[in-house]
């Protein structure tokens, strides 16, 4: 890996989880990163992702993020479809 | 400070309701109000089977908590908060979401619980889907109000 | 008739509030509200050692029972609505009257439910007085808006 | 009893009952008698119950009742406090 290489977590739930058919990996991103960066280098591995363009979701760390989050190494990005709990 | 006494849980289990508003219950408490999510055995005159719920686990009881922080901001005279949580496979008439509050007049106790119940369906990460006879499908979420 | 299916007591037992809501829960239930009022330890800060609960019994299973016939005129979606109220000596944190809404959705139960016990305040003819360390003392209800 | 004589069912409840002493008698009245005209002949009975004059309300035969409702022979009147439950 290059000096400006990072490593995040993906977590993928309901129905992102289900069309990717994965629900936990490793992404090798290059910084600087972002949740828009990171969401399209998904989307390239998974492209039947593409569907959920418009509502999908995100969290890093733990805690609902807008696209512009930047991403550092170590961070883990969680992916999922508004939520219907309850 | 009051609300290191609430509770947030996620759980596999049956929700034990009546102890979780027994570990609530305080003195100072006049009203106890309880929102009870049961599955129904139908969407829209579609006969559900059962639902399975899927959630992200630490990510929601943060947010169950912080769904409480924000009650004892708005209603400071509430005594306690309990939401529990329940996901994996569920039948009709199971509880998926209990809400208790605690206060000691019934109107904080309405607001707060409504409040509650209504957030929790915006912000914690937690979906459901429903198994038909003939299929099943995501409940479709509503887009969140993520406050900044 | 959905409202054959509702519960209306007056009771010198405690409440049993996890059988009232068995009971009262159907498939097409979605949301159980329940307001559960306990006895508080204090009132405005003057500590209370018990209540003593009276009743005009079936004048009250009467009114409770018009308050159900209301709540199904106003919101026709509620599935059942039960109502015990207790009578007689009451310690804290005793239940002295639970009332459950169960409907498909949320938002009804809510209001119903905090409408029956908002109601019941007024026209149920229950009265409680209050125990204290150093005396006692009836609690001064409001007057009913009586609907003609 | 003289023709026009009824009788009616007495009930007092809360702070009333404690305050006459009673809770339950029989009241004879001349007809034609209404609730206004019984409340005014407990009161002679019991002079301590003047205090409730302003708050006392009152049931006919199990439902709330105005001072002007008539009484027939057999009626239940019930005298009380505003109500205090839940």
């Amino acid at each position: 890996m290059s000096d400006n290489a990072i490593k995040v977590n993906v977590l993928l739930f309901g129905a992102c989880r289900e069309v990717a058919g994965a629900s936990e990996l490793q992404f090798n991103l290059t910084a600087p990163a972002d949740v828009a960066s990171a969401w399209a280098e998904i989307k390239n591995r998974f492209p039947n992702l593409e569907k959920f363009e418009r509502s999908a979701l995100f969290a890093v760390n733990e805690e609902h993020s807008r696209k512009d989050q930047p991403l550092k190494d170590g961070d883990t990005l969680a992916i999922f479809p508004p939520v219907s709990g309850g | 400070m009051k609300n290191r006494m609430d509770i947030f849980e996620i759980t596999r289990e049956p929700i034990d309701k009546l102890g979780l508003e027994k570990r609530l219950l305080t003195g100072g408490a006049g009203a106890i109000v309880t929102f009870d999510g049961v599955v129904r055995d139908n969407t829209k005159g579609r006969r559900v089977v059962s639902l399975q719920y899927e959630a992200y686990e630490p990510m929601a009881v943060r947010e169950m908590r912080r769904i409480g922080d924000e009650i004892r901001q708005q209603w400071p005279d509430v005594e306690r908060v309990g939401i529990i949580h329940r996901f994996g496979p569920l039948r009709i008439s199971e509880s998926s979401v209990v809400i208790v509050i605690t206060s000691p007049h019934r109107r904080v106790a309405f607001e707060a619980c409504r409040y509650a119940i209504d957030r929790l369906k915006q912000t914690v990460p937690i979906w459901k889907k429903e198994i038909f006879e003939d299929g099943e499908e995501w409940v479709e979420g509503q887009a969140p109000e993520v406050k900044e």
